[in-house]
């Protein structure tokens, strides 16, 4: 199952790229038959447990290993259904918004890079699966033209600089132990020098790929400057990648002094994420950039979630964490997706384009304000889901009043600024007239997500019990 | 000891160099810094016991950067004035990389001395890999997965580089170099199919060949030769695509070979026909390399342009 | 009795169960039905007669339940319905005074309402839920409850020092309305006491004497303030302040001598309202009656009646007033002798004020009377006459239900040697000219100029309000922004290196 | 009735509005006809579902419906006693609103959205009464701010826009906090359905700050809705809403939704027992006393009808709260019996003042002048809803006062009596000078805007007939007050099976 | 402090410099065309280390006559990849300079000067 979801989106890409007529079709042939096999997958993971591949059938420790587990399965299954929704979406408007031909065979190495680190667990390759990524993140959001050039090669760079901290972490680890493979590393960890700093050169790294505050300055100009589909794939799966990467490294590989030290600095920089990137979601004019700055925000919860959980060792903020992630996933796609629609067919940047827009367009203003309440966390949502299961786990530590102050706060940043936007949508005193008339198709597609979202809810005790013992 | 004080000049220079090349003035000093750094650093290489790897540096990291890196200088606007940089700009980065760069020569210290105990395992695995070539076993056989992956970004590179190239405006060739390159081409390819095929037992290897096969073509190209190399040309779009695609169908064509194939394994070759796959493969591979480099520095012929600078050839 | 505890609100009941609600309810009805019948032909030409009716229908209703009120609640429901719609009747004129005065008997209403309301709900409390007044008899008065109760209910009984609507309110509604107001409706005030205060009660027993001496003062002040003043109709209330005096002391005496002093009370009750509606409907008229001897021998026969003349109910009830209070178990401070001196300078005082208002009452001018009013003139003398002919049977059915003493020889003349007396001193003072500065004369009670202020404070133009200091923090973020602005790429990259010195130096 | 779709009851009572509401928003503007019948469908069917409800109930059924949400935390609904007088109360006067909203919003724009949201918002107080456990009740609270967020700002003023940013700041906030608040108590005792009694007790020893502090935390979030002292900001700025919104927004939904929380929390959270434990009630009870008077007297000085009658709500949806906070039975019964009351007086009061603005243009006080005379039934309506609110009888408003007094003498509380004195003064203070002004002064000149609705009524009849129905609803409610139907009579109903468990 | 011999050490110290100095350079440099070239400095530096890392078993002269294949292979993918990415950024940079240039043609002085990131 592995090897097909793989090699579907590998085969895809070249095919595309050798017919580039038929690429949007192939595209989304390969983003549905991927789904259905992630689901195969999740159901074949759950029934027989962990999926451990060991490549090309040499030894462990000189092959590669794969593993699908219930998280990687999930993820996977995210990553394809999200593909698959965005491919339409990019179907559905790629004439109006002129969208490059080479959005098709990009975004299907986009699927193969993410699924290929989702199964990853061998350090070298996951630095492979990073650079994929990243370029191709970068080839994305250069699809929209002169004014994306200039943030694509600022992501790029610092993108290349964090991998490059990255490797120099590989290196030194390799040089340590001899060992690529995370679970043969974790067995000889040792918490001494050497592996700390390759640790911390690592997080470091991810940290920058992943936006994580403060390391997120690229992160608003590159998602607000590219095409709408493309900051759709970017906030939702791309800057989870590096994030799912240091989980790795510091749920499984860390030792425990490593971990107590490094701890409220990831609880720190979450929480300084979530307030400052609120604020500056509240403050930006730009519409696309007010949903930027809300995932550095909403990254914070993740790395918040991963700060407490290295802390005080609690399950459920693992399920909070992933939680978190799955959330804004679908949250975020549904947003980049809506306000892109309404951008483009009100004609504007400013979060001002926006007056009047539930007349306009109800349904992606609908959708907006839908994916807004997950993103706040409104039950019954995922994001609810997420904020439920952190703060249980606060109180349940006693004692943690500040975090919870500080949890509180940050809701009521992403309220304001989701609501903000809510709000002048009802303004009817003076709408902006749409450019040309609203299509309803690509405003269900961005509806789409945002219902799943809402739609976790109802799956929400499987879900919590299955990524609270997972929790890598 | 005389060795030692060698490696010390060498390092020295290497540093010198970065250093050099990192403060100089002007961009074009940069470059062409940074090229004698590359090789330099292929040297060093060699020094350190990794001929094939110094190979490669040569080509790769000094020839095939520095040559980019000309061809970006060369559109970019002339540079009217160096740059000046205030001192605490200057300073205070330093400060902190300093400090940085303390914590990570500490950490390198502690290293063991001993290399790790994959090597044994390596060794062992090389009589299965078909290849006698540990370097090429690893490459093909032990972590193929790496492989496939960075030919995916290699072919990744250049969709992004042609998505964002800009308009190529066409330049007349100059005649001398026109005979040079005519003369050179054959050469080139015979020296890299030597690489490839010496691949297997000694160093040498896919991407040292494509490397100077893209060499050798854009030598050409600059002379507005092979004007038929060209995107959208489906053969060799179907040839630049078919270093991965070959891989994978040779991959997926294994698992249909193996014998009694219960589970599934990914790009497990049967020990028996490792060799002919794996000389397929990097066969196909030091193609795709080779056209992939050639489009990524030389870039699109101008269309029109590009015919009527031909016909001016003539 | 009825009861609708089931089907209206919890515990209602309606009932004229007890002695004296029956005749209470009796004698409202004839004053209700009289001076209906009246109205209907001193209103027929009104521009507002519809609104007129309802409210008179609404006030009717209201005082009618509140006696037959077997509950707290129900009688609240006919306090509050009748106390409301008075106030239609007494701003029925619509002039710029009665709007002021209905503005202060609004204010009071409510007051008392409210105050009525929390008494009786201390009460129920007390009485464990209990809304049935009857039950309320052996639980004991707090000091809270008892005030309360005392406070809202004598805010319609209107005597001291919570008269302050009568005078105004009076006036200024028409005739038969005042006439009720001041014949019936203020009564309730005092039913209400005799309902919900237990004559038995310890608390009340000690309490008592104090009501005693403010009835005193109240029948004094009433008669002193009602002096001062020229118009028929103030002079009437003022004296309506004086009778509740009396009315009071009565209530206090059936604390103080048992429930033998109720049919005193309820005969002062009758006589009084009998009395003083007859007054009122002849100020109404009094117009009509210039020059004619038998109109003004009815009034006089009236003010007779209020004076106590022998043979009239007053006398009655002032003969047996008297006897309650001589034969009284009272406090030592209080000097039997000195009250009843009082009460007998009382009644001179009594005197000189319905002397008083004959003289007002004679100035008023024929031509004062308009045409319009001037309608049905002889069906309006005629039931005019009907009331104080009633008034003047009321002795005997006084004599026949409540046993009331018939004055002895010495009674008799201790009644009419008051009157002459006064006679004498009003003779004198006209004579001699009497008279004090101008100035003194109809003075403007305070009560309006407060209930002025009072509007002024529940109906403000602006009241104080905080509000959130705005801080603006734009400059700041300005700044901020700016500062950030910077190189992006060696920013982020400085802050890693930054990020890797500072969690390394934190001890990893 | 079979067990099988008795199970299902509460839940299609929420249904029977939810679902005609999203098929509204789908409708265009000009289906009139369907968009109309769907609606009164829709709450014809729920009346039909309350009273089968309302009568099983009274038997002595519960009815419950779960769905598997959160560990130890299922979606709940519940319907007993003290839901079904919240149900009741907002599917009648549901009825009422939309009559009203039809009328009210006969040619003006985007009423397809309007009416969904309208029934989006009814469904989301039905749920938050039905809510069967704290966990269901945040979900509908947050429910109810989003749908109603959309009524507020309806006409997409910039007035409206700015009521409607400060009604999210509010409320919103108080929807994280609950957030905290719930979860706080969750990881102490989990969430377990509502019972009579509460069920912390087993938990107060050892956990008394903790509890404390939930209880702050929940009390502070329904008192924003509750429109408790310091929290009750929004509530005049959202008077820019069209009547039927404010009416609904003051009678059922969003302000009772806050008291019916306090309700909940008070007495199946906590419980009777744990509150005096903690010493949670006296505080409750000073603020609820302090809103009271505070909102009376602000709503002095208000010169626009609509805000005064906000002010009025302020202050008078604390009786309820006051009501519960006493902690006795009666005064239970007076804040229970007050929930409606006070939605019914309140609705006529909006319903009157929406008749005049759309009528006459009037929204100031000082242009009812007269308006008695041109538009009595109206008129009539108000005073009756004015005369309730004072408390005189024989309105409903009368009753509940009677009863919270008598709870607050019950328990010994005597300076409440004195509170509710006060406050009866100054509702008299602001509400009688508007009846002074509609009856006993002439018109002084043109009336503002007048409109011919009618040509045989005052109004359109269909802004006149819910004005009327619930005038008269006030008024049965308060004569008829010891019968079977009665709120009164529930609620004695509730407050014995409340306070019977001990 | 440390068992390395002195070879090792130059070596391995000669390539964290070169990181330090790429670092300075990505840091400082103002002109992005330099700042790719201080990444390439950078990846030299780890490569290096790697080169060397691979080396440790012949200095010690140990059993093992091999340097370590995997580290070489690794190093390999990463000059690909490495490369790619230059070429990349590369392209972006021309692009962004041309389009700077159609952009700004009237004010000729501003030409020299790359504004900064």
């Amino acid at each position: 199952m592995m090897v097909v979801l793989l090699v579907l989106p590998l085969l895809g890409t070249l095919f595309m790229l050798l017919w580039p007529k038929i690429a949007p079709l192939l595209a989304l042939l390969t983003a549905s038959v991927c789904s259905l096999a992630a689901l195969q997958l999740l159901f074949l993971v759950s029934e027989q447990g962990n999926q451990q591949v060991l490549l090309a059938g040499w030894p462990s420790g000189l092959a590669i290993s794969l593993e699908a587990n219930s998280l990687s399965s999930l993820l996977i299954l995210l990553t394809a259904l999200l593909q698959l929704l965005v491919g339409l979406y990019a179907f559905a408007t790629h004439r109006r918004d002129k969208l490059g031909a080479g959005f098709w065979p990009l975004s299907c190495m986009l699927q193969l890079g993410l699924t290929a680190l989702w199964l990853s667990r061998d350090l070298f390759n996951l630095y492979v699966c990073l650079e994929l990524l990243g370029i191709v993140a970068v080839a994305l959001v250069s699809l929209s033209g002169d004014k994306a050039i200039k943030p694509a090669l600022n992501y790029l760079l610092l993108s290349l600089f964090g991998s490059l901290c990255y490797l120099l972490g590989v290196a030194i680890l390799y040089g340590a132990y001899g060992v690529l493979d995370i679970t043969v590393l974790a067995a000889r960890w040792q918490a001494d020098l050497p592996s700390s700093i390759a640790l911390l050169l690592m997080t470091l790294g991810l940290m920058l790929k992943a936006a994580l505050w403060p390391l997120h300055g690229w992160l608003p100009a590159a998602h607000a400057a590219a095409p709408a589909p493309v900051s759709a794939l970017l906030s939702a799966l791309v800057v989870k990648g590096p994030l799912f990467i240091l989980c790795l490294l510091w749920l499984q590989l860390a030792g425990a002094t490593q971990v107590a030290a490094v701890a409220p600095w990831f609880a720190g920089c979450g929480l300084a994420a979530l307030l400052l990137g609120g604020v500056s979601a509240l403050r930006t004019p730009f519409a696309k950039n007010m949903v930027a700055y809300s995932t550095v925000a909403q990254l914070g919860y993740a790395m918040l979630a991963l700060g407490l959980l290295l802390r005080f060792n609690q399950p459920l903020f693992a399920a909070a964490l992933w939680l978190f992630v799955l959330a804004h996933a679908l949250a975020k796609a549904a947003c980049f997706l809506a306000i892109g629609e309404i951008t483009a067919t009100l004609g504007g940047k400013r979060i001002n384009t926006l007056k009047g827009a539930s007349q306009t367009m109800p349904l992606a203003m609908f959708a907006f304000a839908v994916a807004g309440g997950s993103l706040i966390g409104l039950p019954p949502s995922g994001g609810f889901l997420a904020k439920w299961a952190l703060l249980q786990g606060l109180w349940l530590q006693g004692g943690q009043l500040f975090w919870l102050l500080a949890i509180v706060l940050a809701t009521l940043l992403s309220a304001a600024y989701v609501f903000r936007a809510v709000v002048l949508a009802f303004d009817r005193a003076d709408p902006v007239a749409p450019d040309f008339a609203p299509r309803i198709l690509p405003q269900w597609l961005a509806l789409l997500p945002a219902l799943a979202v809402w739609a976790m809810a109802l799956y929400s005790e499987p879900l919590l019990q299955l990524l609270k013992q997972e929790g890598l | 000891m005389r060795l030692l004080l060698f490696d010390a000049i060498l390092c020295l220079l290497l540093l010198t160099l970065a250093l050099a090349s990192i403060l100089s003035r002007q961009l074009a000093h940069a470059v062409i810094l940074y090229i004698a750094f590359g090789l330099m650093m292929a040297l060093a290489w060699a020094r350190l016991a990794a001929p094939d790897l110094a190979l490669a540096e040569a080509a790769i990291g000094a020839g095939l950067t520095g040559a980019l890196c000309f061809s970006a200088l060369a559109h970019q606007q002339p540079q009217l004035k160096p740059d000046v940089l205030n001192w605490p700009k200057r300073l205070w980065p330093a400060v902190f990389v300093l400090l940085m760069l303390g914590g990570v020569l500490a950490a390198l210290l502690q290293l063991p001395p001993s290399a790790s105990q994959l090597i044994a395992v390596t060794q062992a695995g090389i009589g299965n890999s078909g290849v006698s070539h540990p370097v090429t076993a690893v490459l093909l056989n032990f972590r193929s997965w790496d492989t496939l992956l960075e030919l995916v970004v290699l072919l990744l590179a250049l969709l992004g580089a042609r998505q964002v190239a800009p308009e190529v405006k066409p330049a007349t060739s100059w005649p001398l170099s026109l005979g040079w390159s005519r003369l050179l081409a054959p050469m080139v390819i015979l020296l890299a199919g030597y690489l490839l095929w010496a691949g297997a037992s000694q160093p040498g290897g896919a991407f040292q060949a494509g490397a100077l096969l893209a060499a050798g073509a854009v030598v050409l190209r600059l002379n507005q030769q092979l004007s038929w190399l060209s995107w959208s040309n489906f053969w060799i779009r179907l040839l630049i695509v078919s270093g991965v695609l070959v891989f994978v169908l040779m991959a997926l064509l294994a698992i249909l070979l193996t014998p009694g194939n219960t589970d599934v394994v990914w790009l497990r070759w049967p020990p028996h026909l490792a060799a002919g796959i794996i000389l397929l493969v990097e066969l196909f591979a030091t193609l795709a390399i080779a056209l992939t480099l050639t489009l990524l520095v030389a870039g699109e012929p101008a269309s029109t342009g590009a015919e009527h600078g031909c016909g001016e050839g003539a | 009795m009825i009861d609708l505890s089931n089907w209206l609100w919890p515990g209602a009941g309606l009932g004229l169960t007890d002695a004296f609600t029956r005749p209470w309810w009796c004698f409202s009805l004839v004053l209700w039905l009289l001076v209906g019948a009246f109205s209907l032909l001193s209103q027929r030409h009104d521009a507002r007669a519809g609104r007129y009716w309802l409210f008179f229908a609404l006030c009717f209703a209201g005082n009618m339940l509140l006696i037959a009120a077997l509950d707290a609640v129900s009688f609240y429901l006919g306090f509050s319905l009748m106390s409301l719609a008075a106030y239609g009747l007494v701003i029925h004129n619509n002039t710029a005074k009665a709007r002021r005065a209905g503005r202060l008997y609004l204010q009071l209403a409510v007051l008392g309402e409210i105050l009525l309301f929390s008494g009786l709900l201390l009460r129920a409390s007390a009485a464990g839920g209990q809304y049935d007044w009857h039950s309320w008899q052996a639980v004991p008065l707090e000091p809270l409850s008892l005030s309360l109760l005392l406070l809202g209910l004598g805010l319609k009984a209107g005597f001291w020092p919570l008269h302050w609507w009568l005078p105004q309110a009076h006036p200024v509604a028409p005739a038969p309305a005042s006439a009720l107001l001041s014949g019936v409706m203020i009564k309730a005030g005092l039913l209400g006491m005799l309902m919900f205060i237990p004559a038995t009660d310890t608390l009340m027993q000690q309490w008592a004497p104090l009501l005693l001496i403010t009835g005193l003062i109240s029948a004094f002040y009433g008669v002193l303030a009602g002096l001062l003043h020229t118009q028929p109709k103030v002079i009437l209330a003022y004296s309506s302040v004086s009778q509740m005096g009396y009315l009071l002391m009565l209530f206090a005496l059936l604390s103080l001598t048992g429930v033998a002093a109720l049919p005193v009370l309820l005969a002062y009750v009758v006589h009084h309202g009998m009395a003083k509606a007859s007054l009122f409907l002849y100020a109404g008229m009094a117009g009509e009656a210039a020059g004619r001897i038998w109109r003004q021998a009815l009034f006089w026969l009236a003010a007779l009646a209020m004076m106590a003349l022998p043979l009239s109910s007053g006398a009655l009830v002032k003969t047996a007033l008297k006897a309650k209070l001589t034969a009284a178990s009272l406090p030592g401070w209080l000097s039997i002798d000195v009250l009843s001196s009082l009460l007998t300078s009382g009644a001179v005082l009594t005197a000189l004020l319905l002397l008083h208002l004959a003289a007002q009452l004679r100035a008023v001018k024929a031509s004062a009377v308009t045409k319009a009013s001037a309608n049905n003139t002889a069906g309006r003398w005629a039931l005019f006459t009907l009331l104080v002919g009633t008034l003047w049977a009321l002795p005997w059915f006084m004599l026949q239900y409540w046993q009331l003493p018939l004055p002895t020889l010495s009674q008799s003349g201790a009644l009419i040697a008051p009157v002459l007396f006064a006679v004498l001193l009003r003779w004198l003072w006209y004579k001699l000219g009497w008279q004090l500065p101008q100035h003194y004369y109809n003075r403007n009670a305070p009560a309006l100029y407060y209930s002025l202020k009072l509007k002024r404070l529940y109906q403000p133009v602006s009241q104080p309000q905080w509000h959130w200091p705005t801080i603006t923090l734009r400059p700041l973020e300005r700044r901020l922004n700016r500062a950030l602005n910077r190189p992006l790429v060696s920013t982020t990259a400085l802050l890693c290196c930054l990020l890797f010195v500072m969690i390394l130096l934190s001890g990893v | 009735m079979s067990p099988f779709w008795q199970q299902y009851l509460p839940l299609s009572i929420i249904l029977s509005s939810l679902l005609p509401g999203l098929i509204i928003f789908t409708l265009k503007e000009t289906q009139v006809k369907l968009r109309i019948s769907l609606n009164l469908f829709g709450v014809g069917v729920k009346l039909l579902l309350v009273l089968l409800m309302w009568q099983a109930v009274k038997a002595g059924q519960q009815f419950y419906f779960s769905l598997p949400f959160l560990p130890g935390a299922d979606l709940v609904l519940q319907g007993d006693a003290l839901s079904l007088l919240f149900v009741v109360l907002s599917s009648v006067l549901w009825l009422a609103t939309t009559i009203y909203a039809i009328g009210y919003l006969e040619q003006s724009p985007l009423r397809s959205r309007f009416f969904g949201y309208f029934s989006l918002c009814v469904s989301a107080t039905v749920g938050l009464a039905l809510a069967g456990n704290l966990v269901t009740f945040l979900l509908f609270y947050e429910l109810l701010t989003l749908a109603t967020f959309p009524l507020v700002v309806h006409r997409g003023t910039p007035e409206s826009l700015a009521a409607g940013r400060r009604y999210l700041a509010y409320t919103l906030s108080g929807g994280v906090i609950l957030m905290l608040g719930v979860a706080l108590l969750h990881s102490l005792v989990q969430s377990p359905l509502f019972t009579p009694g509460g069920y912390v007790a087993a938990a107060v020893s050892g956990n008394e700050g903790l509890l404390m502090l939930a209880f702050a935390l929940m009390i502070m979030v329904l008192g924003v809705k509750a429109a408790l002292l310091p929290l009750h900001g929004w509530l005049p700025q959202a008077m820019v809403a069209p009547a039927p919104v404010s009416a609904l927004l003051h009678a059922v939904a969003v302000v009772k939704a806050g008291a019916f929380g306090i309700i909940r929390l008070v007495y199946d959270v906590f419980g009777v027992e744990s509150m005096q434990a903690l010493q949670l009630a006296q505080p409750l009870m000073l603020l609820a006393a302090a809103t009271i008077l505070y909102g009376s007297w602000r709503a002095l000085a208000q010169q626009d009808i609509k805000r005064r009658l906000a002010y009025s709500t302020i202050s008078q949806v604390s009786y309820i709260t006051l009501g519960v906070a006493m902690l006795g039975p009666l005064a239970a019964v007076g804040g229970l019996v007050h929930l409606v009351h006070q939605g019914v007086m309140k609705i006529t009061l909006f319903f009157c003042a929406g008749n005049f603005a759309e009528t006459l243009g009037i929204h100031k006080i000082r242009e009812l002048n007269g308006v008695g005379r041109r538009m009595p039934v109206t008129a009539m309506a108000f005073t009756l809803g004015a005369l309730g609110m004072i408390g005189i009888p024989p309105t409903a408003g009368f009753i509940s006062k009677w009863y919270l007094g008598l709870g607050a003498a019950e328990v010994g509380q005597n300076w409440l009596i004195l509170v509710f004195a006060l406050s009866g003064l100054l509702n008299a203070a602001y509400f009688l000078p508007v009846v002074y002004r509609m009856w006993f002064l002439p018109q002084s000149g043109r009336w503002p805007a007048e409109q011919r609705l009618s040509n045989r009524f005052e109004t359109h009849w269909m802004l006149l007939l819910p004005a009327i129905f619930t005038a008269i609803l006030l008024l049965l409610m308060g004569l008829f007050a010891s019968t079977e139907l009665s709120p009164l009579s529930w609620s004695q109903l509730i407050v014995e099976r409340e306070f019977r468990h001990d | 402090m440390t068992d390395l011999s002195s070879q090792l050490l130059l070596y391995i110290g000669t390539a964290a410099g070169l990181f330090g100095i790429g670092l300075y350079g990505f840091i400082v440099g103002p002109q992005t065309l330099r700042r790719i070239l201080a990444l390439n400095i950078i990846g030299a530096g780890i490569f290096m280390l790697m080169v060397v890392l691979a080396y440790r078993g012949l200095a010690e002269e140990a059993a093992l006559t091999l340097t370590d294949p995997v580290l070489h292979a690794l190093i390999l993918t990463g000059l690909v990849v490495a490369v790619s990415a230059t070429a990349f950024a590369l392209a972006l940079l021309t692009r962004l300079n041309q389009a700077k240039s159609a952009q700004c043609k009237p004010d000729q002085l501003r030409h020299g000067q790359e504004p900064e990131q």
